[in-house]
């Protein structure tokens, strides 16, 4: 379980999240929605610890994030809105690897990982290419591939579907919902709900930094106005 | 430390390549005239410019507080000798003199910094240098300014990729490592693509400069400027 | 669209690269100089990576476009920008104690230039043999700190021998390590050029 | 007009683009679509000679680009896939007067320019940001803003709706429909067509580096069958 409480983040004095509160539980897809700028990649690098609110916290199973980093991290899977930003290795394939190896798991289980992950998003023996030399859309399937790896309990990823095709967010999307079966919580960061929807437990709409809106089923005409695409 | 010039002075006002040449003409002055008199006369002259420019002398010193062993250590090294009387200070005064000198040097550029936005400077760079020189130069410190906030962001983002996915489970000499090689490898490849993004901008040999409007404000500053020049040759 | 881009002048495609990598290096070093160390023998030199940069420059670059990524650092340096040791920036510095550090980093990076890639075109790095490598950034070090203890006695008033036994001596051994790690990145992959 | 012929390009003797002829006329809007890693972007680059072809040729105008470079860097405009690539300058403003500049217009002119390519993406008034702090959609709008700067007679925007929320969509759409009817031809690289329809005069479909469907209405079915969002 994710607990947000009183989240505020400034930039320079301004918040980009202000005062934000909610929760993600075991198992529920959540996707957090607005509009550009209504600072939801602001909030979401918050669940992992990536930038600690001047106010308010983040508990993971419980715990705040900023007293377990390690635990936090390991349980909060991230995909960052620009796949080249979390890029660590020069290859696909050590790539996708990084984050098990760090877990400390054996060679074998890590391969299999790794094998799986990249099966997931359709980049299965594309291992030895070299992440520069991806297409827009190739890179964005391996960066969620790293974090599938890592075998997340949450999984947290920044408009994952932006630059893949048909066939690849299929695919991903079919991931996603295996993966809240098994009672993972998926946070999907957008600004178009259409793809989404058969996902969504909830919908969570953020505008200027605050919660707008937070709904099992939000009518068209509510998110329109917010500057979110219905479904 | 800021980026960028704020505040509005007449020394906000003067054209930079005036202010880059009293700049200039200071330091040839001081150089020239590194004896208690000179220094007490281009000691009341900085203070003049830093009242006229609104920069505050004590918070800009602040600000070079790493150079101060520096300043402190030469007199010292030079005045100290390896038996009675240890100290002759005497040796001290040429060195303590060249400290206090380069104190001067900081405040004056403190002052243009704090009065001119980059564009401006270089907007007087590229005017100031011929040709393609001029466009290299004045066009590629606009550039730098460009990649200087995201090299910088780019060290955080490297760790925060590899905190996302516990590389600190990893040993020190390995993160060292890996954010070197993930480093050096982001540079290489946002060097290439920028080359194209250039490329596709049109970048031009001849393009149309920043404006830059000299006006009479500009003229007694470049008469300082000649003076101390004139002072210092004299 | 106006009549006027006849007469525009593009900068060709290989300039172009040149500047963009030429920006890059001075940009590196000004994001990374501003972070320093404090020399234990040495408090009043702060230890900082810009040597590091100075040598990649000139291996990856050659001559001229090091001298030029150098000539824009202190450019970027001199107008304001936070981009010498410890975030200092202006005309002060460059004509303070350290000053004849940087003003050896431009002609350092060129020497070292000249040294690796000699005068006809640039060879890649990887293909330097090591012996020729390491002549050329004992080359560079030799200038940087020939400049930079001549330039700490003419700012600082004092003799020779005193400038290079307080900024030179104390670093040679850093020195060494610069040397021997930018050899090793050039020897490994994280240079690809393209 | 952009007259595409035989354009073939290989990165390490794979080819990535086989084969390709198309043409684009003035005030036509042509959509580029096709599966993550079909060539499109390899093949767009082409368009104002970023890359040169293996074999074919790209001629805009009529002129061969490789013969004059400068025609057809100043008539084609183009937007990255990732508007990160392709800032030049520090701050919103700047970086969008950047093209302009170097088509050494009067620096009133240049002026209107960037004040009206910010007013269409719905950023005016933010030429003081610093580009590296923007938000993933605004620095879209802004990359989409520095190539409208330039007033060119071909616009090529590489995926540029990813990011961009419900408003701002509509607004460049908006403008791109303007452009067309003064001229401009478009061309729009993606993999989903439904926000892109209602603009399209033709849907030109790559598949592994060959044009597989080149017409004005396409089935659902066609297009799905190659992998591309049907609208
Ligand atoms: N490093 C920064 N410095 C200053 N302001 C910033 C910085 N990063 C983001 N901002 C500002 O904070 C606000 C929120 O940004 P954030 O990236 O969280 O938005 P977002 O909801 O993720 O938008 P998008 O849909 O465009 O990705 C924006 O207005 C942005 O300009
Ligand atoms: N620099 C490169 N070196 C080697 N292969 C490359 C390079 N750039 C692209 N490729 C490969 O060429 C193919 C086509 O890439 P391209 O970027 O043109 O695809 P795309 O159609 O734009 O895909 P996307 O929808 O993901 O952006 C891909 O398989 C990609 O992996
Ligand atoms: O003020 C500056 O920016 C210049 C600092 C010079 C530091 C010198 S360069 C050679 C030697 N090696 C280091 O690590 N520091 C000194
Ligand atoms: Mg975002
Ligand atoms: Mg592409």
């Amino acid at each position: 379980m994710i607990t947000v409480d009183g989240y505020t983040y400034r930039y320079d004095d301004v918040a980009a999240v202000d005062d934000v509160s909610l929760t993600v539980d075991d198992g529920e897809c959540v996707v957090l929605a607005g509009p550009n700028g209504s600072g939801k990649t602001t909030l979401v690098r918050g669940f992992n610890g990536l930038l600690t609110p001047d106010e308010g916290e983040v508990r993971v199973n419980g715990r705040p994030v900023a007293d377990d980093l390690v635990a936090a991290r390991t349980s909060v899977g991230m995909v960052f809105q620009d796949p080249r930003d979390g890029f660590v290795a020069a290859t696909v394939g050590a790539d996708v690897a990084f984050g098990p190896e760090n877990l400390g798991l054996e060679r074998d289980e890590i391969d299999r990982r790794v094998a799986d992950a990249l099966d997931a998003v359709r980049m299965a023996g594309r291992e030895d290419d070299r992440v520069a030399d991806l297409s827009g859309g190739e890179r964005e399937r391996v960066a969620i591939a790293g974090a599938l790896a890592m075998d997340p309990d949450h999984l947290v990823l920044d408009e994952p579907f932006t630059g893949l095709d048909l066939r690849a967010r299929e695919s991903v999307l079919d991931r996603l919902r295996a993966l809240r079966e098994s009672g993972v919580s998926v946070v999907v960061v957008t600004h178009d709900l259409r793809d989404l929807y058969s996902l969504a437990d909830r919908v969570v709409v953020l505008s200027d930094g605050s919660v707008a809106l937070d709904a099992a089923s939000p009518s068209a005409s509510e998110l329109e106005a917010l500057g979110v695409r219905p479904p | 430390m800021r980026f960028d010039a704020t505040g509005d002075t007449v020394v906000n006002r003067l054209d930079p390549r005036a202010k880059l040449f009293v700049q200039a003409a200071v330091a040839v002055a001081a150089f020239a005239h590194t004896s208690p008199r000179g220094l007490l006369v281009l000691t009341a002259f900085a203070l003049g410019v830093c009242w006229v420019a609104a920069t505050p002398v004590v918070d800009s010193l602040r600000s070079y507080r790493a150079f101060l062993p520096f300043l402190v250590a030469a007199p010292l090294v030079e005045g100290a000798t390896l038996g009675a009387p240890w100290f002759v200070p005497a040796d001290a005064v040429g060195p303590g003199l060249a400290s206090y000198r380069v104190v001067v040097l900081l405040l004056v550029s403190t002052a243009y910094i704090r009065t001119t936005p980059v564009r401006e400077s270089r907007a007087a760079i590229q005017s100031l240098l011929p040709g393609r020189v001029g466009v290299v130069l004045g066009a590629g410190v606009g550039f730098v300014l460009r990649f200087l906030p995201l090299l910088r962001d780019d060290l955080s983002t490297i760790r925060a990729a590899m905190h996302a996915r516990l590389g600190t489970a990893r040993s020190l000499r390995e993160r060292i490592r890996l954010v070197g090689v993930t480093g050096l490898r982001r540079v290489f490849g946002r060097a290439d693509r920028f080359a194209l993004a250039l490329q596709a901008r049109c970048f031009a040999w001849n393009p149309t400069l920043p404006p830059l409007a000299p006006t009479w404000r500009d003229v007694p500053a470049v008469a300082v400027g000649v003076a101390l020049l004139a002072w210092a040759v004299w | 669209m106006s009549a006027s881009t006849d007469s525009v002048e593009l900068v060709g495609d290989e300039a172009t690269g040149n500047i963009a990598r030429a920006v890059l290096f001075a940009a590196a070093t000004s994001a990374t100089a501003p972070v320093d160390m404090v020399h234990p023998l040495a408090p009043n030199v702060p230890i900082t990576l810009q040597t590091v940069w100075v040598y990649l420059a000139g291996v990856v670059l050659g001559p001229l476009w090091a001298g030029v990524a150098f000539t824009l650092y202190l450019l970027a340096g001199l107008i304001g920008l936070p981009v010498f040791a410890g975030g200092n920036a202006g005309l002060g510095v460059i004509l303070g104690p350290t000053g004849g550090f940087l003003i050896g980093f431009p002609l350092a990076a060129m020497t070292i230039g000249a040294v690796v890639h000699g005068r006809d075109g640039l060879t890649p790095p990887s293909e330097v043999p090591i012996p020729r490598l390491v002549v050329g950034l004992l080359a560079g070090t030799a200038v940087v700190y020939a400049a930079g203890a001549v330039g700490y006695s003419l700012v600082q008033a004092i003799g020779l021998v005193a400038a290079v036994s307080a900024v030179v001596v104390p670093f040679l051994p850093v020195a060494g390590l610069k040397i021997a790690a930018t050899v090793a990145i050039v020897r490994s992959d994280a240079i690809v050029a393209r």
